[in-house]
């Protein structure tokens, strides 16, 4: 019972992960119909957004170190982050311990920016293409981005811990009567889940209850239609690829203390958010949702010793299985709309 | 000729004709040069080259012809090589066994794999085909290990059994004694062509499946499948099921893609689980989309231009580009080799991406196109149908 | 055109004609070099195979640092490095054999098919008379075939599978890294020192060759201690998030978690593990701990402050004092700014040490190369007294056991040594079980 | 008996009943209309004898052979052929091909597959698809891409590609929705001398009474999910059924 329980948290957590960027890319998807290869790279470039401003804080003065010797011998030269020379040493030790956290603002502007650019610039020229050619251009601005990003930061991780005041567990177990010890979850992981709640219920109601977000989802819907009333659909559906951008960003951002980040971590994610995406139909937003946090928990469930002794290797398939049986029972994923991206 | 009309057994010779002389096309610079580096007419390169372009002439069949767009061809390709390097393994060195079962056995697998994933089109058909590849690559990797080596791959080993080859039999892969490897040069004004056998055994090949494509997209079958990608539900009320053309064309495409992997071991006997992985599957479909899809010759000039710069620009790194602007001062030769060194070396990759962006957004018909633009501005029109669309003309 | 010369070159060799119908195509006149691409025109090229793209890519470009610095040495340039600290002193600053050294290079990807494309270019195109390089089992293994039957030497690059040197050991490679069987003999006694012999293992273990390889050794070698294994956890090579693998690890009563990993997996799962908290955790009385077995600096650096006080094996570390590794640090340093990691201490002492073989057997015919180095001791490369065994080509020095380091002073200290296990004790007996199945083959020189 | 028999054929989607204990016989060799308001279920019932929808009850028979549970494709193999609204033809190939392909389905059945003959050496299928675009006027437009011409060109082209497969029913869905006076002056004679020379058995779902009341030999009128009337052209002007159905439309 408490593995159960621990994996379902297991699952809640790599679930909100697929979830969220599986939503940046229905959004884009279901806005402006556009097949975006590109939305995993948008993710790693929201993680080095925290990587870069953690390089920021870190930007120190140099003083020589006379007693000391670096590993050539001669004299240490000692760095001190200039935040605990102007704001001394404990504030600077906080702002640099917050560096995650701090670089959500630091992202967002930062995303919406790319998420802009990307659409005037590029995205907004293929609207009329083959989705093949979109693939294709959307997939080739994907290595473009990811060697950029290689060509700065190098490819080995780069580690960004999680506020100390995040670092640790928390027991579920004895909340629930089990042993201590028994379900344990780190805290980061816990906030991660309820940031990615927090952004998914945001964007629901975004679109939900502003006339903005209504205007776009009649436009989902019925585009000409939106368009012969006189609104400017376009502009708003470029903001929606902003908002995308951001959301794919902050998901990035916030999963850094998960996993150190690195400049392909876009690709490893990319053909999991797809397959996401398409289990839960192509446009729906409910339905990422729903797929990736399905997705998830299957695949926690997957790894539990008890599962993997029984079929062997399971793990290593369970996401496609699953794939392969809702796409052949339900013909349009778990909740897509007829006709989108069926031929 | 051969069952083609004028124009293509003229397109057909011209193939044949440019593929006989890569030895030659791709060893355009002196060995001398600075210019060396570029020179691409090694065996290993002109086999990949030939191997990957079946691989998308074969895709082509499926996606430039009936629109259907698979992430899993990859998979076939792996299950090629596992076939081919088994037959080495236990039958014989020779290639003809192990290429004969490489298709044979990818040909079963598309079969399966095509039957359940042609239920759904669109994107739906895209990620069915990507889900089973991923699986198949995962597998091979990991649990199937006895079957395919893992990580390492599967490999010969001088005393595997060779059945028909006998004990302490060479364990180089050979038709009828002519081995893949053996290489014939040829020095002549500086310049250096080598003059490989399993090159020419892939160029072979090559010609075959070229020819056997440029017969399917003049087909009536090839017909029934441009109508597939045109309207499925006219053709449905045409009184023509879609599926058995589609499931055809993706046999088809399969085998070819059996075939490309069986050529492969057989030029180089080691079986990679890495070559079912979608990244593979991608590259295909990059190839044929660079070089342009639906087109005969457009996937093999994508396939030739990927692995080109896969394999010349990934080599050049600072020291070849120190030496080539060595004649410059030492500041400007300095920033100009860095500016280089960011699209050669460990960054080919980027050039490959901006390649990719290049090409879609300005040649929409990939290279093919390009081709056709540079033919159109010097004015002299071709006679060489490249889209296969109006050679049903009546006979005049 | 009577200057045109046609050679025979390449692979071909007589016998073991099966077809009867063909015989060879009389084009081919005999052949002009005793093995392939033997040097002409006073310069001899190396091969120098690394990942530049993917996951390894800094490890690569580490490699590839050393590799230009070594090719500088043997060229006479620079302050010579280990040159002068070898115990060998048959190089001598001008090359290999009088011949200038010159290099290529190529990118593995980390793929056994890119590898052995990129090696065979520089066979076929660039005439290396050796490859050396990479920073994986699976693209070791598949290297050292093809050279073996191209008929070039090949000097592995970092590669700690047991079968490198084991079932798919070759004529024509040769390893200079340890393995996994050394990383369990080594880590042993000191994880049984420091946790007593009275510990519960679990291991998560990378699912694919290397990482059963190394399990295995690690849970022979510990079970020999007295300690139990509790379970093994094979994990998916492509998993980035390994929750749902540690998750388990606290409830199924072990106190020791072994993370099979390497690379982005062994950083990713040792993030996990530390995230949940598993060291602040008592278990059967026992202080939960973790231990890697296979460390290298730049995975270290990636894990941050996670690797603190973590055990694990190395090849070698910067900060070892002896003579050749105080001079190699030295030369690097100077050259690049940074110490050089593992990776780079390999793939130097190789290229030197294939020099120096060609200069003693004065040949780089690999046959007369393979010769020199079979059952090679030699001392002054930074690991102490070293052997190449002539039976598995597998090389036989002083392992180090390393540990995360509390308070590094730089970015790059973050091991620190803690013990140097002497060679004898991770020596083992070539048909050593672990190792059995192979056959080196005779050695190949081409022609 | 007629060629195509429809008895008790009921139909709902959710709630809402689309066709209601529908009856209808077309006789062999007339022309059939189906009239009615919109929304009167016209298209549904096309759509249940094309096989494109199931009806939940009832039978639906072509020559004396029940069509339900049958896919499209075999439903056009017996000889039934379906020119819709919209029209589909393939708009990628050639007017040509767009012809030969119907003269393939008739020719081979549903699937065979001749990847290795050439089109150009199918002679026979070659003269039956020139003799077709001659018979419809479209020789000259012969080798253009057929998504590139006029719509009702497009129209023309989808009937011929209909005719090409000799039907003994051809299903037209407002063959005439759109079209100038001229044009569909000038389909009303080609689908009159088709009947003429050929035969065919059609049933036409139309709006413009116009067409209708020149071409057909019997009308039946659709409301609300049943028929109301089925008559004589004659007797249908001036029905007072048929006068409340489309008054009471209009009033609404």
């Amino acid at each position: 019972m408490d593995q159960i329980i621990l994996q379902l948290l297991n699952g809640l957590d790599k679930g909100s992960a697929y979830a969220l960027i599986a939503l940046g890319l229905t959004l884009i998807f279901g806005t402006l119909g556009v097949v975006n290869f590109a939305h995993g790279a948008l993710f790693m470039i929201g993680a080095f957004c925290s990587v870069t401003l953690q390089k920021i804080l870190m930007i120190s003065q140099i003083t020589i170190d006379e007693s000391k010797t670096d590993f050539l011998g001669n004299a240490l030269k000692v760095k001190t982050p200039y935040v605990e020379v102007w704001f001394g040493e404990a504030t600077g030790q906080a702002i640099i311990d917050w560096s995650v956290p701090l670089a959500i603002l630091f992202a967002i502007p930062i995303m919406l920016f790319i998420g802009w650019a990307m659409e005037r610039g590029l995205i907004k020229h293929f609207y009329n293409r083959p989705h093949a050619d979109q693939i294709l251009v959307t997939f080739g601005l994907a290595i473009v981005l990811q060697e950029v990003i290689k060509q700065f930061y190098g490819a080995n991780p780069i580690p960004t811990p999680a506020p100390d005041v995040f670092k640790g567990s928390f027991d579920f177990g004895t909340m629930l009567g089990f042993e201590a010890n028994k379900i344990i979850y780190p805290f980061w992981r816990i906030v991660y889940f309820v940031f990615s709640v927090i952004i998914i219920s945001g964007v629901f109601s975004f679109l939900r209850f502003t006339t903005f977000g209504m205007v776009v989802r009649a436009g989902m819907v019925d585009r000409e239609t939106v368009g012969l009333l006189g609104i400017n659909i376009d502009k708003r559906f470029t903001i929606m690829f902003g908002v995308a951008a951001a959301v794919a960003g902050l998901a990035g951002v916030m999963y850094t203390p998960i996993n150190s980040p690195n400049y392909h971590m876009g690709m490893d994610f990319l053909v999991l958010s797809f397959v996401v995406v398409v289990v839960g139909g192509m446009g729906s937003l409910p339905g990422a949702i729903l797929a990736g946090f399905m997705l998830g928990i299957l695949e926690s469930f997957a790894s539990m010793n008890e599962i993997k002794s029984i079929l062997p290797g399971i793990d290593q398939i369970i996401i496609y299985l699953v794939a392969i049986i809702i796409l052949l029972t339900r013909p349009r994923g778990l909740m897509g709309k007829k006709g989108v991206m069926e031929d | 000729m051969l069952g083609l009309n004028n124009k293509d057994t003229k397109f057909l010779i011209i193939v044949i004709l440019l593929t006989l002389s890569t030895p030659f096309v791709m060893q355009p610079f002196s060995e001398s040069s600075a210019m060396a580096q570029f020179n691409g007419g090694y065996p290993d390169l002109m086999q990949r080259v030939a191997i990957f372009g079946i691989f998308a002439i074969g895709f082509n069949i499926l996606f430039g012809l009936t629109g259907y767009l698979s992430f899993g061809h990859a998979a076939f390709l792996g299950v090629g090589s596992y076939s081919a390097v088994w037959m080495f393994k236990l039958l014989s060195m020779n290639i003809i066994p192990g290429i004969i079962l490489a298709v044979i056995m990818s040909g079963l697998f598309a079969l399966m794999i095509g039957y359940i994933s042609l239920r759904r089109s669109g994107i739906y058909f895209s990620i069915l085909t990507l889900a089973f590849a991923q699986m198949s690559y995962n597998l091979a990797y990991s649990v199937l290990t006895p079957i395919t080596n893992g990580e390492t791959g599967l490999q010969i080993r001088p005393n595997d059994l060779r059945i028909l080859d006998g004990e302490g039999s060479s364990t180089y892969t050979n038709l009828f004694g002519l081995q893949m490897s053996s290489s014939a040069k040829w020095e002549v004004w500086g310049h250096l062509f080598t003059f490989n056998v399993g090159f020419y055994v892939c160029a072979f090949i090559a010609i075959c499946s070229f020819y056997l494509s440029l017969r399917i997209f003049r087909s009536p079958f090839g017909l029934m499948l441009r109508a597939v990608k045109s309207n499925q539900n006219r053709m449905s009320y045409t009184g023509l099921n879609p599926r058995p053309y589609t499931l055809a064309a993706f046999v088809i495409s399969g085998m070819y893609a059996g075939l490309a992997g069986g050529l492969l071991a057989s030029m180089d006997p080691l079986a990679g689980a890495e070559r079912m992985q979608w990244t593979v599957g991608g590259e295909v479909v990059v190839m044929t989309i660079l070089g342009g899809a639906g087109t005969l010759l457009g996937p093999v000039l994508g396939a030739g231009a990927i692995k080109y710069l896969e394999n010349i620009f990934s080599k050049i790194n600072e020291n070849v580009l120190h030496g080539w602007f060595d004649f410059l001062p030492d500041g400007l030769e300095n920033l100009l080799v860095w500016v280089f060194a960011r699209f050669t070396g460990d960054g080919w990759h980027l050039t490959l991406g901006l390649l990719f962006m290049m090409v879609v957004i300005f040649l929409p018909g990939g290279l093919m196109e390009g081709a056709e633009r540079i033919r159109n501005r010097f004015g002299s029109k071709g006679d060489i149908d490249e889209t296969g669309a109006s050679t049903t003309k009546p006979a005049e | 055109m009577s200057h045109n010369k046609t050679t025979r070159r390449g692979l071909l060799k007589g016998g073991a004609v099966v077809g009867a119908g063909l015989a060879m195509p009389t084009f081919f006149t005999s052949q002009a070099n005793a093995y392939t691409n033997a040097p002409s025109g006073g310069k001899v090229t190396l091969g120098f195979n690394v990942p530049q793209t993917g996951p390894y890519a800094d490890e690569g470009a580490d490699e590839l640092r050393a590799y230009e610095l070594a090719v500088e040495h043997l060229n006479g340039g620079g302050d010579g490095g280990m040159m002068n600290t070898f115990s060998s002193n048959a190089l001598k600053g001008n090359g290999i054999l009088g011949n200038k050294v010159a290099f290529v290079t190529g990118d593995t990807q980390t793929k056994s098919d890119a590898a052995r494309a990129s090696a065979k270019s520089m066979i076929e195109k660039d005439g290396a008379v050796m490859i050396t390089g990479g920073s994986s089992s699976g693209v070791a293994i598949a290297v050292q075939g093809l050279c073996q039957e191209a008929g070039v030497i090949f000097m592995a690059g970092l590669t700690h599978s047991n079968d490198t040197t084991g079932k798919d050991k070759k004529a024509n490679g040769f390893r200079h890294f340890f393995n996994g069987y050394m990383s369990g003999a080594a880590l042993a006694p000191v994880l049984e020192k420091m946790y007593g012999k009275d510990r519960r293992a679990y291991h998560l273990t990378a699912d694919y060759t290397w990482g059963w390889t190394q399990q295995e050794s690690i849970q022979a070698a510990t079970e020999a201690k007295g300690w139990e294994t509790v379970n093994n956890v094979l994990t998916p090579l492509a998993t980035t998030d390994f929750s749902s693998y540690v998750a388990p690890v606290l409830n199924s009563g072990a106190d020791i978690l072994v993370l099979n990993h390497y690379g982005g997996n062994m950083i990713n799962s040792l993030t996990a593990a530390v995230q949940f908290g598993l060291r602040d955790k008592v278990v059967n009385g026992n202080n939960f701990e973790i231990v890697v077995p296979l460390y290298s600096r730049l995975m270290a650096k990636g894990a941050g402050e996670n690797v603190k006080g973590i055990f694990g094996s190395t090849n070698w570390h910067w900060s070892l004092q002896d003579e050749g590794s105080k001079a190699f640090v030295k030369s690097f340093g100077t050259k690049y700014g940074f110490p050089p990691s593992q990776a780079a201490h390999t793939v130097y002492c190789q290229t030197l040490l294939y020099a120096d073989a060609c200069e003693r057997a004065g040949t780089h015919n690999p046959c007369g190369v393979g010769e020199a180095l079979e059952g090679f001791k030699f001392d002054g490369l930074g690991n102490g007294e070293t052997e190449y065994r002539a039976e598995d080509h597998q090389c036989f020095k002083d392992v180090l056991v390393v540990k995360g380091k509390e308070n590094p002073t730089s970015e790059f200290d973050v091991l620190e040594v803690v013990e140097v296990t002497p060679r004898a004790q991770v020596e083992y007996a070539p048909d050593h079980p672990m190792f059995a199945g192979g056959e080196l083959g005779k050695c190949n020189p081409g022609a | 008996m007629g060629i195509l028999e429809v008895q008790n054929v009921n139909k709902s989607f959710g709630g809402l009943k689309a066709l209601q204990n529908v009856n209808l016989s077309v006789e062999e060799g007339t022309i059939h209309a189906i009239i009615g308001p919109n929304g009167a279920g016209k298209s549904t019932l096309l759509n249940c004898f094309v096989g494109k929808l199931v009806p939940d009850t009832g039978s639906v028979t072509f020559n004396g052979q029940s069509l339900l549970g049958k896919k499209p494709y075999d439903i056009n193999q017996m000889g039934v052929s379906r020119v819709f609204q919209t029209p589909e033809i393939f708009g990628d190939l050639t007017v040509f091909e767009n012809v030969m392909i119907p003269c393939f389905a008739k020719r081979d059945g549903a699937f065979r597959m001749h990847a290795i003959e050439r089109v150009e050496q199918e002679v026979d299928i070659r003269e039956k698809a020139e003799k077709m675009l001659l018979d419809v006027d479209m020789a000259d437009k012969m080798h253009m891409t057929a998504s590139s011409m006029s719509r009702g060109d497009k129209r023309r082209l989808e009937m011929a590609m209909c005719l090409s497969q000799d039907p003994q029913l051809l299903l037209l869905d407002e063959p005439t929705a759109g079209m100038a006076r001229a044009d569909t002056n000038n389909t009303i004679e080609l689908l009159a001398r088709i009947q003429e020379r050929r035969h065919i058995t059609m049933a036409i779902i139309e709006h413009d009474m116009h067409v209708v009341f020149s071409l057909a030999q019997k009308i039946s009128v659709l409301a609300q999910g049943t028929v109301i009337v089925e008559d004589l052209p004659e007797n249908i002007k001036g029905h007072p059924k048929v006068k409340e159905a489309y008054l009471g439309e209009a009033a609404e």
